[in-house]
């Protein structure tokens, strides 16, 4: 299935861009997109431990069960204000 | 929850506070509390840079609109008297003396939290609504990181 | 005291929250607290008018820069980190959803007593600044009376 | 001597007016005002007691000694905001 990956802050540095679809098995979980990401993107790698991710724009745990067509976010602890 | 005087933005515009005060005001509001934040270009504090040439924003538009409802939301939860909420995020290149954030809240008096509302709209921005800063002063350019992980399903 | 950023005034003009921030904001400011009291067209709250067509201000102009200038200096007895603080009463005929008060009070941050410092002001000119307001509604007009009778060399 | 008067509010609707230049013996104290202001202006005298008084601008007790050109204001508790 594929789903639309965005970055933002050091995540997007580090990912070289702000959007990227990617390619995953069906009912992959949040935590298996990071593991795959961390081998097809390897600069992605040191900073995936620490990001926060976002599925359909509400904050999910590494366990989310994913679905084709689902935005998911990758971004550091937030720093707004 | 319609009748209720919301208002969420993430906008690169200038901050005009008579504006979005008079956007929260309804016949029967007599107070505001309002809380800006504003870019410092110079601080005493450690582990704050001492000078700043401008600051650089950047948010997740969407979700950042849907988490200041969701902040407008547990606010109103807290002080039900709470009348008008506006946040608002101003996003791009802001220099120092900008005003780069707004929490309102009104009511009809100034005891029924409005003070305390502003102040918890203020601290739960920065814990849960996505917009980041990169800050640029003499020496280079740095993301700022937060340090709050959000809980899913809390925050 | 020079340096401090202060601004105190009765006025007849319409307030502009944008340009009093401005206004006690230095390079240093990172935050800012603001109370603004409106008319209210109506309450439900007991003891207030039910229904107000506007409310008539009028002041004892040097005396309440004066004692304006007193409450500024408690806040800053009691806040020590407070950098600027404005407070201005708008006075003349005021249509209900007009803001008629102004307390700002800004600081580096925003857990420097910012949030508490405006909520003491806006109390303390509510008991000592000369100012009177008379309300006009569909009863008729009456002077508004405070309950506050000040301590001479305290208040 | 001679000081000057300033009403405000409620007292000033009393007064019938703003301000008034009053004569007074000299050194009277600020109670000795408020009795001689309810005998020349009978109209005032019911608003006199609950009055609030300042003295070139400060608040000012009953036993304040005025002096010639003194700036004296009498007013109702205050309800600005």
């Amino acid at each position: 299935m594929k789903i639309k990956l965005l970055f933002f802050a050091t995540l997007r540095d580090a990912a070289g861009g702000r959007a990227l679809d990617f390619e995953l098995k069906p009912e992959a979980t949040v935590g298996e997109l990071l593991e795959r990401l961390g081998e097809t993107h390897p600069r992605l790698a040191p900073h995936l431990e620490s990001s926060l991710v976002s599925v359909n724009k509400e904050y999910a745990p590494a366990e989310t069960v994913l679905s084709e067509g689902d935005e998911v976010a990758l971004f550091p602890p937030v720093s707004g204000g | 929850m319609a009748g209720l005087l919301n208002h969420f933005a993430v906008t690169e515009e200038q901050l005009d506070l008579n504006a979005l005060l008079a956007g929260i005001t309804r016949d029967s509001t007599g107070a505001a509390a309002i809380f800006t934040g504003m870019v410092r270009g110079r601080s005493s504090r450690p582990g704050f840079p001492a000078e700043t040439n401008y600051l650089e924003y950047e948010a997740y538009v969407p979700m950042a609109e849907e988490k200041m409802r969701q902040v407008a939301g547990e606010i109103r939860e807290r002080w039900p008297d709470v009348e008008g909420i506006a946040i608002v995020q101003r996003i791009g290149v802001l220099y120092p003396r900008t005003p780069t954030v707004l929490i309102a809240c009104t009511a009809a008096h100034r005891d029924t939290g409005v003070f305390e509302a502003a102040r918890y709209g203020i601290d739960r921005l920065k814990q849960i609504v996505p917009i980041w800063k990169k800050e640029v002063g003499p020496g280079g350019a740095e993301w700022i990181q937060g340090d709050h992980r959000p809980s899913p399903g809390v925050d």
